[in-house]
């Protein structure tokens, strides 16, 4: 019965951290947007424009947000499961510019939509490969793709131009521009709802999915899933695959919405998503992590760097996103730890 | 098999040579190997002129992965190094620019150069320390910790330059440091300072507790502690460590360039942690050698050399790089598998 | 090419798995008969958990073949194991902490389709298996926040809820308490009716006796004997079997028990500690014994500085700092409750291992002797008699109760006044046993002082001078070790009874 | 909305470069000082997504006006067609945002790189007939508007005067100075033979010059080249030093006035909101900030000197 006092204890103290630990990112997230809404009032009303809450601006925000929207979520799982991938930004950047090319050689949407996806496929297959087949170290796996990709992105563009793009020769067809910035319901993109679908699924893939528990497994105590007779390769496998296809969303968002294709457009974009899910309190270490957090994690991020724009210089950024994420971790682990000690 | 007998010959006969100094000899092999291919490809490359460069080119990035290889050992990250190279460097020249420039980038607080420095590298510790307490103290994932540092630590930079650099209204003994050339040769101060470094490095991880201790806590924190070993303070120390070297590089680059620049040692980070990895360290801790970082550092130079002797352009550099690195971690993981099948 | 009738359970054909430097199975063959509890016994190293690593697929066998029901059954996973009915219950501990309870149960097991989980009745047959073992734990509950002991009862239960024809328990009950290895073996006898095999590995010789059908010896690899346990004319029998020579081990009253206090602990009070106060003599050997969860671990952790607590704990008079280092400083040394997560560096060799408790020892001026550390290994290894074929072996690739030795080796290169043995010999065989006892007598006559926390009676009965019995954080009677000590009454007072006891 | 003077989206493509820094602190000044109006600067980061997004926010940052500085003009023609139709003043620095016509602010970059191309080649050849020209560019490799403005005038401007000069071509050099200090050691160490260097900013010429006088070159003998000619671009206090020294041998930069330029931007805008400029034509107007050849052989060194002083002050 001692165990049963010491639970009942622990319980009630833990309940309320757990509530935090559970939901801190929520509230992060409306006093950001309450602080940025403030900033400007003495200059502008509410909702006008040049406000923060002006229907213009966040349509603007949501908009840009799509790729890394659409990343965040299974790149927590992956990071769940206790692996990483360092290469989701050069392989945004490449299925961007074959994403431009099939477009500027007349490959109608669907077709073009299709393939782009399938290279998606491949990339993760690769990093997969490299992991889970020939257990390299992730981090040197997916550096070592991360240039790979990027070499080949660059490749695929003449020397000399910076970006598949429209010129004197072709010209970039309409439709591929409108997916990543006409707005179609609520007056935001194809690319968007896409982001908005991709993390609905994977929020019920990790509440009832068996990718969902066994990621969490696998980052947890790998030998005991293995005993447990889970094929963790085949899990991380997937979860690789799972982050290339995303990543290649991510790659046609952004190109649709420049309407080009930029062998560096997702530069950087790895640190980006690593930076959110850490916000979203995924542990590093594997095991715990949401995907509906990480992606409260990605719009912080985004309202946090457009949002001060008008407000602060841009060289700013840097400092406000580091505090950002440091005051995050502190106060999410100091909340937990006190639910567990 | 439990008979005392068994064991009278394998004093002599029981050691083997530990799985470490194998991995070590491996990198330095691929290294060498390496260079020789290159040699037998380009008909200028080998050169003594050249071998020299292959360690001048990349003193600082070895310096750095000096801290950060000790720190991986004990099973910690740093990737505030980058951020602290660019910090260290503004600070020393903020402090250093006369009073009362033409403009708000060319005025600075007219220090003399020593003090500056003194106060620059207390910048950069401030860094180490921020590590230390969030890692040590509130327990948080010391990746999550040191991307923030080494974004705020950036952030600052960029808010004192404005997100450029400062490079005017120096004094001229600001030079000095960085560009001192050394015994007659065109070697220059820094690199020397990385050698002595280097050597007191493998003194520290060979012969000394210091360097023992650090292998038993990467290897088991939750033992180490309870065999005595004061790990909070150790890992300090180390997170201290490192950052005093990022802060000298820092410091040193700026010195040589004269000028404090925000965007200096951008991604540095992770040329120091790939070069360790590379190396052969263990990003789970509790195995790794400097001497493989050095060698792993210089792989990746032999590469860069030989790219830029070809004049490749950046496509084929960067999947030349992955071709490379991926190879030589491929020689370290099937070595290894051989030898303990 | 022989034919394999299906009579068998499991047939072995000449199991061989070698090792760089040891064989350690060698050319074993034995059979297992349907529906039986057969026990597998051996000595620390003899080769019993890599057998059960090869029946399950999660070692590869260097030749040999193994039949189930007369099939051959070649697994090159746990999963096909599972598959070809054969359930593991392993040596260390397999359970995910970031998952709950019930997760962790159905880990595997579940039902799925199109990559999602759908209902089945899955979920009550495993809580219901666990109720029947330890009712006190909640299906819900993080992993994270139960007791060594309650993870290893989480497994138990997902083994024996599996719904496989064979069960391997490779040492279950380390960790258990005599209650739950009741309980547990219930569970196994309702198996066994219900047409399961049960292959069960423990050091526990009673066990064996109270449960099992048939018995298989091995030592050092090699296949002894298999037999009906109504054949083997008691534990001194098996005994010699598994080391080939006698063991024997009753209290024998020591003489250099001093009245001087070495350790004054008083009213040490925290979490699951309420008001302890003792104290330990020099060269004496005090035990600590209770159920799982009474405070063992807790007070010895405490007394180590490992653990927060309030109240006093002196040595020699002087009083011990709040940590592991000054305690260490002070003279007192822990051999850890989990050997492998909290006593040993497996990823270094044993060499590398042993120094770590006293590193002023090691060095000078903050230079390490490496030389030193060599004769050292060489000088504990032979001592311990650790059984391994080089001081340069990574500890992971030991057995169990070599690891373990190396552990104490650890502790006793500290040369500490005050040794604190949580659980010494969990895990440890017989042979191993008697020697550890050995040492820490030597140690008691040496006029050091130890303390020694288990949850086996024998084990406290055996070597300690004076006996705290615990139960529920409390130290509930204070007795004298001798012949006419009354079990019965141990038992009643640390399974909560025995009131009347507590001055 | 409660201020008056206008709101001006003052576009950088790279706040890191010395250049647009101080023309931005410049737009600042002027802006406020001529009309009271209110500059907020954009960093585009180098970054072409970035500059991109940025468009969109002149509708929603609540901006009157907007001077563009973007890579990629395509990706902001949407942007700002929906700007123009929120009636915001919109004109374009740098490059034409095509297909929208709104007056562009354009540089003559190309003709300052061939200029100092022809002068180097024809410095070379006078002292060192024997030795044929080899040139290398240290810069962005990929990268459209450096490609036009800088690295292929510059060759051209070579080829025009030695039209058998070898070219070993353009060296990724975007991780900055230490890329470039090390991009010049590896390479001539192995290629020496190298004598003509465009390093397209100046902050990689701190490098190359490092490099060089690393490798013992980097040197004039009193005007006279000994191993190899330097060119730069974004002239300031500090090559100022170095054009002028006879014994260096980074001779030529290409000055871009920040003062001049903010002054212009501003100034055009302004033109617009006062009608003397129509928003937007069928074919956009063009004008051209100028930029200068400062050139050890064909500027004073006092010109020089008064030019600094007038564009970057003190
Ligand atoms: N990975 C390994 N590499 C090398 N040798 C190993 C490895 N694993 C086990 N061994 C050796 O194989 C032998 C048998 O080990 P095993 O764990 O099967 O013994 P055991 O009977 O389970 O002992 P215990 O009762 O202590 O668990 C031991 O000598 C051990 O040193
Ligand atoms: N039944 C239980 N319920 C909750 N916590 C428990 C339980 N049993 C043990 N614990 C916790 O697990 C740890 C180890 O148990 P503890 O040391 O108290 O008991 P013990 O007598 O050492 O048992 P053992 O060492 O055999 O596990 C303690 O921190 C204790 O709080
Ligand atoms: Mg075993
Ligand atoms: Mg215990």
């Amino acid at each position: 019965m001692a165990n049963m006092i010491e639970n009942s204890q622990s319980s009630l103290g833990s309940s309320v951290a757990k509530f935090l630990r559970e939901y801190y990112i929520y509230f992060v997230l409306v006093a950001v947007v309450v602080l940025l809404a403030s900033a400007n009032l003495d200059r502008f009303d509410l909702f006008e424009r040049g406000n923060f809450l002006n229907e213009r601006n966040i349509i603007n925000i949501l908009r840009i947000s799509a790729p890394l929207l659409v990343i965040c979520g299974a790149f927590t799982l992956l990071m769940v499961s206790g692996y990483i991938d360092l290469s989701v930004g050069s392989a945004m950047s490449l299925s961007a510019v074959v994403y431009a090319m099939l477009a500027i050689n007349g490959v109608p949407f669907l077709p073009a939509f299709l393939i782009t996806v399938c290279v998606g496929v491949l990339l993760g297959a690769i990093n997969g490969f490299l992991v889970v087949r020939l257990k390299i170290t992730p981090v040197i796996a997916t550096l070592i793709t991360l240039s790979l990709y990027k070499g080949v992105a660059l490749l695929l563009v003449e020397d000399g131009v910076s970006a598949i793009k429209s010129s004197a020769l072709a010209k970039m067809p309409k439709w591929f521009n409108d997916y990543g910035r006409d707005g179609t319901l609520l007056n935001l993109p194809a690319a968007f709802w896409m982001a908005v679908a991709v993390t609905v699924l994977l929020v019920i893939v990790q509440r009832r999915g068996v990718l969902g528990k066994y990621a969490a497994a696998t980052g947890g105590n790998p030998t005991a899933a293995k005993l447990s007779g889970i094929n963790t390769g085949r899990v991380v496998f997937l979860l690789y695959v799972l982050v290339g296809v995303t990543a290649a969303l991510a790659g046609i968002a952004r190109s649709s919405f420049m309407s080009l294709g930029d062998p560096l457009s997702g530069d950087g974009m790895e640190l980006t998503t690593i930076l959110v899910v850490l916000l979203g309190g995924t542990a590093f270490s594997g095991g715990e992590g949401k995907v509906l957090r990480s992606f409260c994690g990605a719009l912080i991020i985004m309202s946090l760097t457009v949002g001060m724009l008008t407000i602060v210089p841009a060289y700013y950024q840097t400092l406000v996103l580091g505090a950002a994420l440091l005051i995050a971790a502190a106060s999410n682990h100091l909340v937990s730890r006190k639910g567990t000690s | 098999m439990t008979s005392v007998a068994d064991f009278l010959p394998q004093k002599e006969t029981g050691r083997r040579m530990s799985d470490e100094s194998f991995i070590t000899l491996l990198v330095v092999g691929v290294a060498i190997g390496l260079f020789l291919l290159a040699s037998a490809v380009l008909p200028n490359f080998f050169q003594f002129q050249n071998l020299v460069n292959l360690v001048t080119n990349n003193w600082a990035v070895i310096s750095l992965g000096i801290g950060v290889s000790f720190l991986l050992v004990s099973g910690n990250f740093d990737l505030s190094v980058g951020g602290v190279v660019a910090l260290s460097g503004v600070l020393s020249v903020y402090f250093a620019q006369a009073v009362g420039g033409a403009n708000p980038l060319s005025s600075g607080l007219g220090m003399p150069y020593v003090l500056a420095i003194i106060c620059a590298m207390g910048g950069a510790l401030a860094i180490g320390a921020l590590n230390a307490l969030f890692v040590v103290r509130f327990k948080i994932p010391s990746i999550i910790v040191t991307l923030g540092t080494m974004m705020v630590a950036r952030g600052v930079a960029q808010v004192i330059t404005h997100g450029s650099q400062r490079n005017t209204n120096l004094p001229d003994s600001f030079g000095f440091l960085g560009n001192l050339t050394m015994f007659g040769t065109s070697i220059k101060l820094p690199v020397v300072l990385m050698v002595v470094l280097l050597l007191v490095a493998v003194f520290i991880e060979k012969k000394m507790v210091f360097g023992r201790v650090t292998y038993w806590i990467g290897s088991n924190p939750v033992a180490a502690t309870l065999s005595g070993i004061n790990r909070g303070w150790h890992v300090t120390k180390l997170y201290l460590f490192s950052a005093a070297i990022a802060g000298a590089v820092g410091i040193l680059l700026a010195s040589e360039f004269k000028s404090g620049f925000s965007n200096r040692g951008l991604l540095m980070e992770f040329d120091a942690l790939v070069i360790a990895l590379l190396g052969g360290v263990a990003i789970a801790g509790g195995f790794g050698s400097v001497i493989g970082m050095f060698f792993g550092a210089i792989i990746l130079a032999v590469v860069t050399s030989a790219a830029t002797g070809l004049v490749l352009s950046p496509d084929w550099q960067f999947i030349l790089k992955a071709i490379a690195v991926f190879l030589a971690i491929m020689a370290q993981t099937w070595a290894l598998a051989l030898r303990n099948r | 090419m022989s034919v394999h009738s299906d009579t068998f359970a499991l047939e072995l054909d000449g199991l061989s798995k070698e090792y760089p430097g040891v064989r350690a199975v060698d050319n074993v063959s034995f059979t297992v008969e349907k529906r039986t509890v057969h026990c597998l016994v051996g000595e620390n190293g003899a080769g019993k958990s890599t057998l059960v690593k090869m029946l399950t697929g999660a070692l590869r066998p260097t030749s040999g073949k193994i039949y189930v029901a007369g099939k051959n059954h070649t697994p090159t996973s746990p999963q096909e194991a599972r598959e070809g009915g054969i359930a593991t219950l392993f040596q260390e501990l397999h359970v995910v902490d970031e998952l709950s309870v019930i997760e962790n149960l159905t880990l595997g097991m579940e039902k799925k389709r199109f990559g999602f989980f759908v209902k089945s009745d899955l979920e009550d047959r495993v809580v219901a298996t666990l109720k029947a073992i330890e009712p006190s734990i909640d299906p819900t509950a993080p992993v994270s926040s139960l007791s060594v002991a309650q993870k290893q009862i989480i497994e138990i239960a997902r083994a024996a809820s599996s719904g496989a024809d064979i069960i391997i328990m490779d040492e279950p009950t380390a960790a258990l308490s005599e209650r739950e290895v009741e309980r547990l073996f219930g569970v196994i006898r309702r198996l066994r009716e219900s047409d399961v095999t049960v292959i069960y590995i423990s050091h526990k010789l009673d066990e064996i006796f109270e449960l099992g059908d048939n018995v298989t010896v091995l030592r050092d690899g090699k296949h002894i004997v298999t037999k009906p346990l109504s054949q083997v004319n008691g534990r001194s029998e098996l005994i010699e079997l598994m080391i080939g020579r006698p063991v024997f081990q009753d209290y024998k009253p020591r003489t250099t028990v001093t009245d001087e206090v070495v350790l004054q602990a008083s009213g040490l009070s925290n979490a699951l500690l309420k008001d302890v106060s003792f104290d330990i003599k020099k060269g004496e050997i005090v035990g600590f014994y209770g159920l799982v969860g009474a405070g063992k671990t807790e007070i010895a952790r405490a007394v180590f500085g490992a653990d927060k607590y309030s109240g006093s704990i002196a040595l020699n008079g002087k009083q011990v700092g709040h940590s592991p280092r000054e305690a260490i400083a002070a003279g007192i040394a822990l051999v850890p409750e989990e050997r492998r997560t909290q006593g040993l560096f497996t990823s270094l060799s044993i060499r590398e291992n042993i120094p770590v408790m006293n590193l002023p020892r090691m060095s000078a001026g903050g230079l390490y002797r490496s030389a030193d550390e060599v004769s050292a290994a060489q000088e504990y290894v032979e001592r311990l008699r650790i059984a391994t074929s080089s001081i340069d072996k990574h500890t992971e690739k030991l057995s169990g109760g070599n690891q373990q030795k190396v552990v104490f080796a650890k502790c006793l290169f500290s040369q500490a006044e005050l040794l604190l043995l949580d659980e010494p010999t969990r895990g440890v065989d017989v042979g191993a046993k008697t020697e550890i006892y050995e040492i820490i007598k030597n140690l008691a006559d040496q006029g050091d002082a130890v303390a020694v926390f288990s949850s086996e009676l024998e084990e406290v009965l055996g070597i300690c001078d004076r006996i705290f019995l615990l139960f529920d954080g409390v130290v509930r009677e204070e007795l004298a070790n001798g012949p006419n000590i009354d079990i019965s009454h141990i038992l009643n007072v640390v399974t909560g009874g025995g009131e009347a006891a507590v001055q | 909305a409660g201020n008056d003077g206008k709101r001006i989206a003052f576009f950088v493509s790279d706040l890191s470069n010395v250049f647009h820094q101080s023309q931005a602190a410049e737009a600042q000044r002027y802006a406020k000082e001529k009309y009271g109006a209110e500059v907020v600067v954009f960093d585009g980061q180098a970054d072409s997504a970035v500059m991109t997004q940025n468009v969109d926010q002149v509708i929603a940052g609540g901006f009157d006006a907007a001077t563009l500085h973007i890579w990629d003009a395509e990706a902001a023609t949407p942007g700002v067609n929906d700007a123009l139709e929120e009636g915001i003043v919109m004109t374009s620095f740098f490059s034409p945002i095509t297909d929208t016509g709104i007056p562009t602010a354009r540089s003559d970059e190309a003709t300052v790189s061939f200029e100092m191309g022809a002068q180097m080649a024809k410095a070379w050849m006078e002292v060192h007939p024997d030795k044929p020209i080899v040139m290398v560019q240290l810069g962005w490799p990929n990268h459209t508007e450096v490609n036009s403005g800088r690295t292929q005038p510059f060759v051209d401007g070579v080829l025009s005067v030695a039209p058998n000069a070898e070219n070993l071509g353009a060296l990724d050099s975007s991780a900055g100075q230490e890329a470039a200090k090390q991009i010049i050691v590896d390479l001539l160490t192995q290629r020496p033979e190298v004598n003509l260097i465009y390093s397209e900013a100046s902050n990689l010429t701190v490098g190359t010059m490092a490099g060089l006088s690393q490798l013992g070159r980097g040197k004039f003998d009193n005007g006279k080249p000994l191993t190899e000619i330097v060119a730069s671009v974004d002239f300031d206090a500090v090559e100022f030093e170095q054009v002028y020294d006879a014994n260096s041998s980074l001779k030529v930069s290409m000055g871009l006035p920040p003062v001049e330029t903010a002054q212009g931007r501003v100034d055009l805008i302004m033109d617009i909101v006062e009608g003397k400029v129509e928003p937007k034509a069928d074919t956009a107007e063009e004008f051209f900030y100028k930029a200068y050849t400062i050139s050890y052989w064909s500027m004073e060194q006092a010109d020089a000197k008064a030019w600094l002083n007038a564009q970057f002050g003190g």
